[in-house]
């Protein structure tokens, strides 16, 4: 390895934000055909780091050298020159376009005055083999998942000839098979001679493909090292600044008796199909009950119709006894059932509302903070300022906007709200993703300890690691249905990942409790 | 104490005046450029606006409808909706307090309240159609309250002929002297200018836009669905009715500046062939106060002093009155680019540092 | 109705949509570069404004034929003008949209009879062009029965329109140009991050936009009115601000939406032929157009669905 | 508006002033001050505003007298701008247009010493002078000149808005066609406004498009839309005639579509009423019919060029009978 040359070198990058140094005299070195992981916490400034080498940012301070040249990167036009691709964070594809005019977009082929589509598709479609990427060049952003937009941001990268790849946080929203086949494309490219460098906050994946890590806190560099050298631990400790523990100390699962009953439940998805298709399964107190399964099998179609937000055909839905089929959200709501959605930003908050706002979304209407109509302001402050003070969310205020919180602290206000409505149900969708290793052992923590308060927690989570380590019990489910059910302790990541795909049950026939 | 300190200095409270400072200069040049006197018209403008009782007085008169139409818009921005149509609101308003002004016979404690809250009732109604037609629909509210703008204006005057008219007038009766606001006292006080109570409704709407919103459980849902809708779909908020008590409300408050104007100061409603302009201009005045309600109140009042002092520049320096709506369209782009006005106070800054070493 | 009153509907509909078609494509151009424009109206009016001046000075010349072809041509380069106001104050200063067309709507209306009485001596309206436009029929197509009358038988304008019309859709929706300013519209950092100038794709939008609106409105000076005053362009812009989004933001569409306004306007003239419909009180007569709008609009399947980034500002790096 | 050669632009809203005008016949008038306020229409409405604002210019032209006017943007300023000027003491003020009624009156009698005047209405105040026309009289005669001249025995009126008003031109109008050509069919499209030449336009080519060869409007600017369509029609060969409003409106659109105009002599109203003002003879409380007989409506001079004589003495005939009392014509309620 150390033969090989420096592509990239960043020296004593600093850049600052209003209020707060993003980089601090970065130092980062990257080199040809390695696969370099950027490691930190929520706001470290890895992404602020990358976004200065793609040219979306300029630096203050410091230099940057590719190929050995110093270069001024104003754009990332520029960039691209220089044979920088970025795959960000937040996807950047135009929904409504087509894969190829996504992946084209910029650097169109021509047939006269107008696009040549026919080249275009024909280009995409052979780099796409080229790279193993299966990518449909037709399709539309929107009809696609989101493992294979990831794809088309990768396609984009190297139809502009990028030999340096930078992906921001690539698995956050993968499946664990988009996960696999993304680590399989990545050797792909580094054995093609690209550089890559990947941010995560899962360490695991580092372990099994990066080699080397470069480690920041708060805009500083804390150490840079070659993977063979250490282990998850170390890297945690190293960027949290304390020890972090990987495994969750959890009791024996103490059961109660049934809260959340679902029989045979039938929902249409969006284009009017069946998504959910006579799912059943239930779920008991004191109980954490892990929904695995690939994104798109029902899941989202499931939590809505949990929770009121989606009309279900048939089948019912009790609650601590009672049906409530077909409810309105609010009702069910009342009934026990609190949910931390999905999309934190879509669904969970509303990011233009101070925090204090924010922590009442589904009780501003009860007593205390609603007397006769009005809103009563000294209750809502007080009960903001509790949550924030025991859930250990960092704001500057209860009056801060919480758009301006980061990822981690936003998804804290949510687990800290929805857990304090005391409910029958906690239904957790994807609570820690994207979010750092300190961040997520807080918030299992706190499901954990749910659960051993005697609630029911339903958690989905297309994270196999999360499933395994949190649930007491395993449903899969699979083109809406539950395909069968595991003990987390009596199966393993292979045999989960089979029943995920297409369940072939080794006793034959469906198996349901 | 300190936070209001904090208020005073900071930018967003030296930007309006800077604004209106700066608009007022393009005008001063577009002044010189005619071959105007731009002293003498600003002073003009003056005139017309302070210069005696009587046009103080009316320069009141002028900003009330323009507080209701202003707040209307900007309740409705709030809530996540464009209301363009304050102008047919008004329309509506205007008509409801008329009917019940002229058909209906009662003491004035009865009459003339009734006829304020028919005149809101049906402003309200003409804006819960558009938000009626957008949560049922989907229909864009842009569209139809453009629409509706066209159709309460025909509609008015259908109303006002078939049922309404006096024989001959082009107008409708009278409304009852039971059903009239004005205040006799402070009219004499002020040579006759037309005061109504109007005005004091407007304070209380701009209290009743802030509580409303940001006091009551309502107010908050309102919010929510402003700012996001899937958000409140999650809290158990329902959007839809959402956004049509958002018009009801918005509509009621533009119909109120109809209410107004005709119980206060027409007493009667005419033909009309076009319309006022006070709900386009309710567009302008809510963005001109951030559709925050002291910021409409602000707004109307420097809207409406410009637009009625406008005649007194024509009156007194001879300038074409079409001049303001240049100084108010600069205002508007200069709360609006807070960029450029940074940048002016920042040569402004340098120059006088400069001065200093100098 | 006989098919001969068809055709000379849709002959009248024509003039009546020629300027609201142009203005639509301006809209769209803006919008889909995701800038709301709702200065139409002010863009028309100062369209109208200049096609009325310039085509004035231009009969004195003694341009004859060509004069309304000049006020054309200056109606849309006076139309850049007052579009250069609202891209600077929302492309590069980030003003709310909104309130810069409105902005745009209010400085029009002012400065162009302001203008007016500058040149006219105090007169709220231009002294009246004679030479306008003519509608020119033509050949051939002209003589297919009720369509040759109703669709070939218009103003240059007109055919200057549904050329425009065909140039826009094929720009947009066939050329690099046009796809990078739909993704401008869409999703301007995905734009920026591979290398589009997004402020620069959003400032020829707004410039054309200007351009288009004002010929929307020196068509109707060069027209109909054949002078400019402060009526000229009483509420077109806003309801080619709705065919905007009637059309969904397609020209296509905004096409048909326009001819659709104009169309219902020309009922309630040929209603008013029929001695029957003296027993209709003439303010519903009025109103049908814009309630047949609504109907249809309600009718009308499928939400529109604006450009994902309309009416956001735009600097690079925006989270 | 007239030519723009001009460059004197410092005059926006002031007559000739007696420094810049041609050197006054009298000075009669020096020292006097008389204003107007125009209804929304504004002084350029090619109508009654307009006509009135000319009368006063030629007033300050023949006296030297200070005239003024102010628009009003809407409703709300008839009455202050009406106050404007009599709050600064104008010798007269006039509120031009039926809609300022009320705000006359109000203005009136919360100022029992001020003088005005009121053109299309009547006000009763003892302060106020009142003048109205018979616009249906002159309408008549140009009904006869409609009736006698359309070859298709279709005619078309188009109309502002649906008011009294307009109505006395409608039914004048008619009465006169159907007077000398019972087969003539009058069909009529009211637009719904004042100040739409689009509406104008699309009104016009749809009367046109039906077989009309003669459209008589009452439409201020509307009509402006109506003769651009007749110019329209006449460029492409077919021979249509327009019936111009309020002023001799051939001298603006041309005389080779406009037939003839009904004057409707504003200007002479308002020039007489302020002038017998200057000599003291203003007759507060009075309401002027002015009608045939007074010459203030009727047919211009011009028309000469277009309408042959033997349909000139027709008008003549009617005329006489018209003031004689003979015929008497329909008016609105
Ligand atoms: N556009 C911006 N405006 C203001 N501050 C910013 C901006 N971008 C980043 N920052 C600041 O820079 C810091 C670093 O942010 P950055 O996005 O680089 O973090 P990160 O390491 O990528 O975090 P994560 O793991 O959550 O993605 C943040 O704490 C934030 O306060
Ligand atoms: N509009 C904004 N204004 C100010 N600061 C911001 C804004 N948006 C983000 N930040 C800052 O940027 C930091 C990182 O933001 P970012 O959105 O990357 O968070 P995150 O933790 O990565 O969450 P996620 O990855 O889930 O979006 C936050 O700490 C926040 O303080
Ligand atoms: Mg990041
Ligand atoms: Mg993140």
């Amino acid at each position: 390895m150390n033969m090989a040359r420096t592509v990239v070198e960043m020296r004593n990058i600093t850049k600052r934000f209003p209020g707060i140094v993003a980089n601090d005299r970065v130092n980062f070195e990257l080199k040809q055909g390695e696969i370099h992981a950027l490691l930190g916490e929520n706001g470290a400034g890895k992404s602020t780091l990358m976004n200065i080498l793609f040219g979306l940012y300029q630096p203050e301070e410091g230099e940057i050298f590719v190929n050995g040249q110093e270069v001024a990167i104003d754009g990332p036009n520029k960039a691209i020159k220089l044979g920088i691709g970025m795959v960000h964070q937040h996807f950047k594809l135009v929904h409504p376009f087509t894969v190829t005019e996504n992946i084209i977009l910029g650097s169109e082929p021509k047939h006269g005055l107008a696009v040549n589509y026919k080249q275009a598709n024909e280009n995409v479609e052979k780099l796409s083999k080229q790279y193993g990427l299966n990518v449909d060049p037709l399709a539309t952003i929107d009809e696609i998942s989101v493992g294979m937009q990831q794809r088309v941001e990768i396609l984009k990268t190297l139809y502009r000839g990028a030999d340096i790849l930078i992906f921001d946080e690539p698995t956050a929203v993968l499946t664990p098979q988009e996960i696999e086949e993304l680590l399989v494309i990545m050797r792909k490219l580094v054995e093609q001679g690209k550089s890559i460098i990947l941010i995560t906050h899962k360490l695991k994946e580092i372990m099994a493909i990066a080699d080397r890590v470069t480690i920041v806190r708060r805009g500083k560099v804390i150490d840079s090292l070659p993977v063979a050298g250490t282990n998850p631990n170390q890297l945690a400790e190293k960027m949290v600044g304390r020890e972090v523990s990987l495994k969750l100390d959890k009791k024996n699962a103490v059961l109660g008796e049934p809260v959340l009953e679902v029989d045979k439940l039938v929902v249409k998805g969006r284009q009017g199909l069946r998504a959910l298709n006579e799912t059943s399964f239930v779920l008991k107190r004191g109980e954490i009950l892990g929904l695995a399964g690939v994104e798109g099998n029902g899941q989202s179609e499931l939590i809505e119709a949990l929770t009121g937000l989606r009309p279900i055909d048939s089948g019912t839905v009790k609650i601590a006894g009672v049906d409530l089929t077909g409810s309105k959200t609010r009702v069910i709501s009342e009934a026990g059932v609190s949910l931390i959605p999905e999309d934190r930003h879509k669904h969970g908050l509303v990011l233009d509302f101070p925090m204090r706002e924010n922590m009442v979304l589904e009780t501003y209407y009860q007593p205390p903070f609603n007397k006769g109509g009005f809103l009563d302001y000294a209750a809502i402050d007080e009960h903001a300022k509790r949550l924030i003070a025991e859930f250990d969310v960092r704001t500057p205020s209860i009056h801060t906007q919480a758009r301006a919180l980061s990822g981690g602290n936003q998804q804290k206000a949510i687990i800290a709200r929805e857990v304090d409505k005391n409910p029958e149900v906690l239904i957790a969708a994807q609570p820690t993703r994207g979010l750092d290793v300190g961040a997520i052992e807080f918030i299992h923590k706190r499901l954990v300890e749910q659960r051993n308060m005697g609630k029911a927690v339903l958690l989905i989570s297309y994270e196999l690691d999360e499933i395994m380590q949190l649930s007491d019990r395993i449903a899969v489910i699979y083109e809406g249905r539950i395909v069968g059910e595991v003990d987390p302790s009596q199966t393993n990541d292979e045999q989960l990942g089979l029943m995920m795909t297409d369940y072939k049950a080794p006793q034959g026939g469906e198996q349901r409790e | 104490m300190n936070k209001l300190i904090k208020v005073v200095t900071k930018d967003s409270a030296v930007v309006p005046f800077v604004a209106i400072l700066l608009g007022l200069i393009v005008g001063a040049i577009i002044m010189l450029f005619g071959g105007y006197d731009p002293i003498l018209a600003y002073r003009s403008l003056l005139d017309k606006i302070f210069g005696s009782r009587y046009e103080f007085g009316e320069t009141l008169t002028a900003i009330t409808p323009l507080v209701f139409t202003g707040l209307s818009v900007a309740f409705a921005f709030r809530t996540g909706l464009f209301n363009i149509g304050a102008e047919g609101q008004y329309i509506m308003g205007m008509t409801g307090a008329t009917i019940i002004g002229v058909q209906v016979h009662a003491p004035w404690f009865i009459h003339a309240p009734l006829a304020i809250i028919v005149g809101a009732l049906f402003g309200g109604f003409w804006g819960m159609i558009a938000g009626y037609l957008k949560a049922a629909r989907g229909v864009n509210e842009v569209i139809t309250t453009i629409m509706l703008n066209w159709i309460a204006l025909y509609l008015g005057n259908y109303l006002v002929n078939r049922f309404l008219l006096e024989p001959g007038k082009g107008r409708s009766y009278f409304v009852d002297d039971s059903a009239n606001v004005t205040i006799g006292w402070l009219s004499r006080a002020l040579d006759d200018a037309r005061m109504h109570w109007g005005m004091f409704f407007a304070l209380l709407a701009v209290v009743f836009f802030y509580v409303y919103l940001w006091r009551t459980k309502q107010g908050y849902e309102l919010r929510v669905v402003g700012f996001n809708p899937d958000a409140a779909k999650y809290a158990g908020i329902n959007v839809n009715n959402g956004v049509v008590k958002a018009m009801f409300i918005s509509g009621a408050l533009a119909g109120l500046a109809g209410v107004f104007q005709v119980l206060g100061v027409f007493l009667n409603q005419a033909i009309s062939a076009s319309h006022t302009g006070h709900g386009f201009d309710g567009i302008a005045v809510a963005l001109l106060g951030g559709n925050t309600p002291v910021g409409v109140l602000f707004g109307a009042i420097l809207f409406g002093s410009l637009s009625y002092g406008a005649a007194g520049m024509s009156f007194g320096a001879d300038v074409p009155p079409e001049i303001i709506r240049i100084v108010i369209g600069s205002v508007i782009f200069f709360v609006a680019t807070p960029g450029i006005i940074r940048w002016v106070l920042k040569q402004l800054r340098i120059r006088k540092s400069k001065g200093e070493v100098a | 109705m006989d098919l001969v009153t068809l055709g000379n509907m849709l002959n009248t509909a024509l003039v009546f949509s020629t300027a609201l078609i142009l203005a639509a494509l301006g809209g769209i151009l803006s919008e889909r570069s995701g800038v709301v424009n709702i200065g139409l109206e002010g863009l028309m009016t100062a369209g109208a404004f200049a096609s009325a001046v310039s085509a004035y000075h231009a009969q004195e010349a003694g341009f004859g034929g060509a004069t309304p072809w000049i006020g054309l041509l200056a109606g849309g380069l006076f139309g850049v003008l007052y579009a250069l106001i609202h891209a600077v104050a929302t492309i590069t200063f980030r003003a709310d949209q909104v309130v810069s067309g409105i902005v745009i709507n209010f400085i029009a209306a002012g400065s162009t009879l302001y203008l007016v009485k500058l040149m006219f001596e105090g007169a709220g309206e231009t002294s009246l062009v004679n030479e306008t436009f003519h509608k020119v029929a033509i050949p051939l197509l002209s003589d297919i029965p009720v369509i040759g009358e109703g669709l070939f038988h218009a103003y240059p304008t007109t055919y200057l329109a549904f050329i425009l019309v065909a140039v826009i859709y094929y720009t947009l929706f066939k050329t690099p140009f046009g796809l990078r300013l739909r993704a401008v519209g869409e999703h301007p950092s995905a734009a920026d991050t591979v290398g589009i100038k997004v402020l620069r794709m959003r400032y020829i939008a707004v410039l054309l936009s200007g351009v288009l609106a004002g010929l929307g409105g020196a068509t109707i000076a060069m027209t109909t009115t054949g002078s400019f005053s402060h009526n000229t362009i009483s509420g077109q812009g806003f309801i080619a601000l709705a065919a905007v989004i009637f059309g969904k933001w397609n020209p296509l569409g905004a096409m048909g939406a326009a001819i659709f306004f104009g169309f219902a306007q020309s009922i309630n003239n040929i209603l008013q032929l029929f001695d029957w419909s003296s027993n209709i009180p003439p303010e519903f007569i009025y109103m049908l157009p814009y309630v047949l709008t609504i109907v249809v609009l309600v009718g009308a399947v499928g939400r529109s669905k604006a450009p994902g980034a309309l009416g956001e500002p735009y600097f690079a790096g925006k989270r | 508006a007239c030519g723009a050669k001009n460059d004197n632009n410092n005059n926006t809203n002031q007559g000739a002033s007696p420094s810049e005008a041609a050197s006054p016949a009298s000075t009669a008038g020096v020292g006097k001050k008389f204003a107007m306020v125009t209804d929304v229409g504004g002084v350029n409405d090619k109508s009654f505003n307009q006509s009135a604002w000319e009368g006063l210019q030629k007033l300050s032209k023949d006296t030297g007298a200070d005239v003024k006017y102010l628009e009003s943007k809407e409703a709300t300023n008839y009455l202050t701008n009406i106050n404007q000027f009599v709050h600064d003491k104008y010798d007269l003020t006039w509120g031009i247009g039926f809609l300022m009624g009320d705000a006359v009156k109000e203005a009136a009698t919360n100022n029992p010493d001020a003088k005005l005047a009121i053109i299309d209405n009547v006000v009763e105040a003892p302060n106020v002078e009142s003048v109205t026309f018979a616009e249906n009289e002159g309408s008549f005669l140009v009904g006869v000149v409609a009736g006698l001249m359309t070859k298709t025995n279709k005619i078309g009126f188009v109309g502002g808005i649906d008011i009294p008003v307009i109505k006395r031109f409608d039914l004048g109008f008619e009465a006169g066609v159907k007077a000398v050509n019972p087969q003539a069919v009058v069909t009529k499209n009211y637009t719904g406004a004042f100040d739409k030449p689009d509406l104008g336009k699309a009104a016009a080519a749809t009367l046109y498009n039906n077989g009309a060869d003669i459209i008589f409007h009452a439409s201020g600017g509307t009509g402006n839309g109506v003769f651009n369509e007749a110019k329209e029609r006449k460029a492409a060969g077919k021979q249509v005639w327009v019936i111009g409003v309020d002023k001799d409106q051939s001298i603006e659109f041309g005389d080779d579509v406009t037939l003839t105009s009904m004057l409707k002599r504003v200007d002479e109203a308002v020039y007489r009423v302020t002038n017998d003002m200057i000599n003291g003879k203003f007759e507060g409380g009075k309401v002027t019919v002015l009608g045939l007989k007074e010459n203030a409506v009727g047919l211009p001079d011009t028309s000469t060029k277009n309408v042959p004589a033997d349909v000139l003495a027709k008008v003549e005939e009617y005329k006489a009978k018209i003031i004689s009392g003979e015929i008497t014509v329909p008016t609105a309620q």
